[in-house]
C-alpha cells in the first residue's frame, strides 16, 4: 500500500515537473520565474491539510486516548513543518525576482512564519516530555491552540493590505487564471497530497516502530 | 523581463533537497529502528 | 452540564468569535502602506512610510550611470513624487502597482530607500489579449482587497 | 456557583501564599526596574527615538516579565507538592484554570502599573491624560497573555527544559496580542480616542475570548496524573 502510494507520487511529481515546465506557458508579466508557483502554492496547501489532520487528531486522541491519533497527530505536525518551510523558502526565491525583496513584514508573510514557530514549538514539546501519554496529551492541546490561528493567516491576506497578491486558488471569487497554468498546478497540488499522504504513511510506520521498541 | 532561471531551479533545487533528504531520514530511521528491533529479539 | 455538551458550547463560542473577527470589521487593521491620498491629507517630513500606488505612466524616469530613478505614485486621485538611488526590480514598471519605503521630505517629494514591485493575483499566458488591467482593477488587487 | 467559588478558593489560597512570602511580585518589581536601565543603555539619550519606540519597549517589558512570572505559577505547586492536592480537586477543572488565571492576571497587572509608573517618571512621558484608554487596552492585552501563559505554564512545569520551553510556545501565539496592544497603546499615547483602535482592541477581544475558552475546554486535560 504504502509502496504504490510512493509510486503514484512519484509519477505525479514527474507529471507536475512536465506540466509546470512543458506544456504551462510562462505568465505574461512575470516570465519563467512564475514557474515558482508550481511548488510554492501545493506546499502551503498541503501544509494546511496537515495542520487541519493535526487539529482533529489532537481533538479525537483527546477525547478516546488512542495512541493511533496521538501518531497521526505527530505525524502530520512534523510533515507540515517541513512543507511551510517549504512555502517560506520557495516564496523568498520568488520575492526576490519580483518584488524585489527576499522578505517583507507583511500580513501574510508574517503570519505564515508565525504558523511555523507555533508547529515547530509543537514538535520541541513532544520532544521534551519524557512521559510518552503526557506528551500525547500537551501536544494535543497545542496542536488545538495552534489550529485556532489558521483562519487568522488565511483570512489575513483577504482583509489587510499587503504585498502578497490575493490568493488564487482559496478565494471566494474564482480568479483570473488561464486555463493551462491553472491545470499545471492542480497537477502538481495533487502529486503534492499524493507525496503527502506518502511520507504521512511512512512517518506513521516509523512512529509505530519506535512504540513497539519502547514498550 | 527577464528569465531568472537562476531562482526558479534554486527553488525547485531547494524544495528536491529537502523533500529528498526528509524523505531519506524516514527510511534510515526506519531501517535502524528494525535493526534494532530485531536485534533485541535475538537477545530473547 | 455534561462534558459534551461544554465542548459543543465553548466550540461554538470559539468560530462565533474567529468570525466576529472576520466580518466585524477588522478589515483596516494592519495598514502595510498608505496610499497618497493618505500621504498628501496629512505629511510628515522626516517620518518613516511606506507609500503604496500605481506608477504613473510617462512618469519614469532612470539613469543607468548615476541610479537616479525618479518617478510619480498615484491612487488614481493624487500622486507623489518618488525619488530613489539604486535599481528597480524588474516587475517594476509604469502602469504597474509599486510600494516604497522610506520618508517623506521636506522638499516636496517621498525619497525611497527600498522598492518593491507589487503583482496581481493574474497568471495568464503572455499571447491572447494582452491588455494591461486597467487603473481601478490594478488598485484594487494592490490594496488587497480580494472581497469587494 | 460553585464553580466560581472553587476558581475564587484557588485564587484565595494564591493570593495568600504570595503576600506571606512576596517571592513574585518582589522579584517581578527589581526585573522591571532593571529592564528600564538595560532600554535606557540600549538606546541611548535620544529621546524621539525613546518616545517613538516606547510603546514596544512597555510591551516587551510585560512580556519578558510575564515570562518569569507566569512560568512559575504552577512550579510554586510541584515544589510544594500541593499538585496531587489538585488534581484531586473534584468537578471541573476549569475551575482551577480560571482561579489560577486571575491570580496571573493581579501579578501582572501589578507589575503592568508598576512599569507604566517608572516609565512615566524616568521618561517624563505624561500618562495621566491617556490614562482611562491605557488601562482598557492594558486590561485586554493582560488577559490575553495571562490566558495563554497560564495553559502554557501548567504544562511546561512537568517538562524537562520548562524555562527554555515555555517561551517558545508562548511568544509566536503572543504575536497577535502583542502587535494589537502595541498599536493600540502608540495610538491612545499619542492622544487619539480610542474610536481611532477599535478595530485593534475588537481583534483583542476576540482573541482573548478564544484563548480563554481553549484553555477552559483543555485545562482538565493538563491537569492529569
Amino acid at each position: 500500500m504504502t509502496r504504490w502510494l510512493g509510486w503514484l507520487a512519484a509519477l505525479g511529481l514527474l507529471a507536475g515537473l512536465a506540466m509546470g515546465f512543458g506544456y504551462a506557458p510562462k505568465d505574461a508579466v512575470q516570465g519563467n520565474v512564475q514557474r515558482i508557483m508550481y511548488v510554492h502554492v501545493p506546499s502551503i496547501l498541503t501544509a494546511y491539510l496537515a495542520f487541519a489532520l493535526v487539529l482533529i487528531a489532537s481533538l479525537g486522541y483527546l477525547f478516546t486516548r488512542r495512541t493511533g491519533w496521538d501518531r497521526l497527530a505527530h505525524s502530520a505536525g512534523e510533515i507540515g513543518v517541513v512543507f511551510t518551510g517549504l512555502t517560506l523558502v520557495s516564496g523568498s526565491i520568488w520575492g526576490k525576482p519580483t518584488w524585489g525583496t527576499w522578505w517583507t513584514w507583511d500580513a501574510r508573510l508574517t503570519s505564515t512564519a508565525i504558523l511555523f514557530l507555533i508547529y515547530v514549538g509543537y514538535l520541541l514539546l513532544r520532544g521534551m516530555v519524557d512521559d510518552q501519554e503526557r506528551g500525547a496529551r500537551y501536544a494535543a492541546v497545542v496542536g488545538i491552540l495552534g489550529a485556532v490561528n489558521i483562519p487568522i493567516v488565511h483570512f489575513s491576506v483577504l482583509w489587510w493590505r499587503t504585498l502578497h497578491q490575493p490568493p488564487t486558488i482559496l478565494s471566494p471569487e474564482r480568479a483570473p487564471v488561464s486555463a493551462s497554468i491553472g491545470l499545471a498546478l492542480l497537477v502538481n497540488g495533487v502529486a503534492f497530497a499524493l507525496l503527502f499522504l506518502y511520507l504521512l504513511s511512512k512517518r506513521l510506520a516509523l512512529r509505530r516502530l519506535e512504540e513497539e521498541i519502547r514498550a | 523581463m527577464p528569465d531568472h532561471w537562476g531562482f526558479v531551479f534554486a527553488a525547485y533545487g531547494i524544495a528536491a533537497v529537502v523533500l529528498f533528504g526528509y524523505w531519506r531520514r524516514l527510511i534510515r530511521l526506519h531501517a535502524e529502528l528494525s535493526a534494532l528491533k530485531a536485534r533485541r529479539e535475538v537477545k530473547r | 452540564m455534561s462534558r459534551r455538551g461544554k465542548f459543543l458550547l465553548g466550540g461554538g463560542v470559539i468560530v462565533a468569535a474567529l468570525a466576529y473577527m472576520i466580518y466585524a470589521g477588522v478589515s483596516q487593521s494592519v495598514v502595510y502602506f498608505v496610499t497618497p491620498s493618505e500621504l498628501r491629507a496629512q505629511p510628515v517630513a522626516g517620518k518613516a512610510y511606506r507609500l503604496g500606488g500605481m506608477v504613473q505612466p510617462a512618469s519614469l524616469k532612470w539613469e543607468p550611470r548615476s541610479l537616479d530613478l525618479s518617478f510619480t505614485l498615484s491612487d488614481g486621485k493624487t500622486s507623489v513624487p518618488v525619488r530613489h538611488k539604486g535599481t528597480p526590480p524588474d516587475l517594476f514598471a509604469e502602469g504597474r502597482g509599486a510600494v516604497v519605503e522610506g520618508t517623506w521630505t521636506t522638499e516636496g517629494y517621498f525619497k525611497a530607500s527600498l522598492i518593491m514591485a507589487k503583482h496581481s493575483e493574474e497568471y495568464k499566458a503572455p499571447h491572447g489579449d494582452e491588455a494591461q488591467p486597467g487603473y481601478k482593477e490594478l488598485l484594487k488587487t494592490l490594496k488587497g482587497q480580494g472581497n469587494p | 456557583m460553585m464553580f466560581a467559588r472553587r476558581a475564587w478558593i484557588v485564587l484565595w489560597k494564591d493570593l495568600l501564599t504570595e503576600r506571606r512570602s512576596k517571592e513574585s511580585l518582589n522579584a517581578l518589581f527589581f526585573f522591571a526596574v532593571l529592564l528600564l536601565f538595560l532600554f535606557e543603555f540600549a538606546l541611548g539619550p535620544d529621546r524621539e527615538r525613546l518616545t517613538a519606540a516606547l510603546p514596544g519597549l512597555l510591551w516587551l517589558g510585560f512580556i519578558l516579565a510575564g515570562l518569569l512570572g507566569l512560568g512559575r505559577t504552577f512550579l510554586v505547586e510541584r515544589e510544594n507538592d500541593c499538585w496531587e492536592g489538585l488534581l484531586l480537586t473534584p468537578g471541573d477543572k476549569g475551575a482551577i484554570y480560571l482561579g489560577k488565571l486571575a491570580v496571573n492576571f493581579l501579578l501582572m497587572a501589578a507589575v503592568a502599573i508598576v512599569l507604566l509608573g517608572l516609565f512615566g517618571i524616568f521618561y517624563n512621558v505624561d500618562l495621566w491624560a491617556s490614562l482611562a484608554p491605557l488601562s482598557i487596552v492594558i486590561f485586554l492585552g493582560t488577559v490575553g497573555l495571562a490566558s495563554v501563559g497560564t495553559l502554557f505554564g501548567a504544562m511546561t512545569s512537568q517538562v524537562r527544559a520548562r524555562e527554555l520551553l515555555f517561551p517558545l510556545l508562548l511568544l509566536p501565539v503572543q504575536v497577535p496580542v502583542l502587535l494589537g496592544t502595541v498599536k493600540a497603546t502608540e495610538a491612545v499615547l499619542q492622544g487619539l480616542a480610542l474610536a481611532e483602535v477599535a478595530h485593534w482592541l475588537k481583534l483583542l477581544a476576540a482573541a482573548d475570548l478564544v484563548y480563554l475558552v481553549v484553555g477552559i475546554l483543555t485545562f482538565e486535560f493538563v491537569l492529569e496524573a
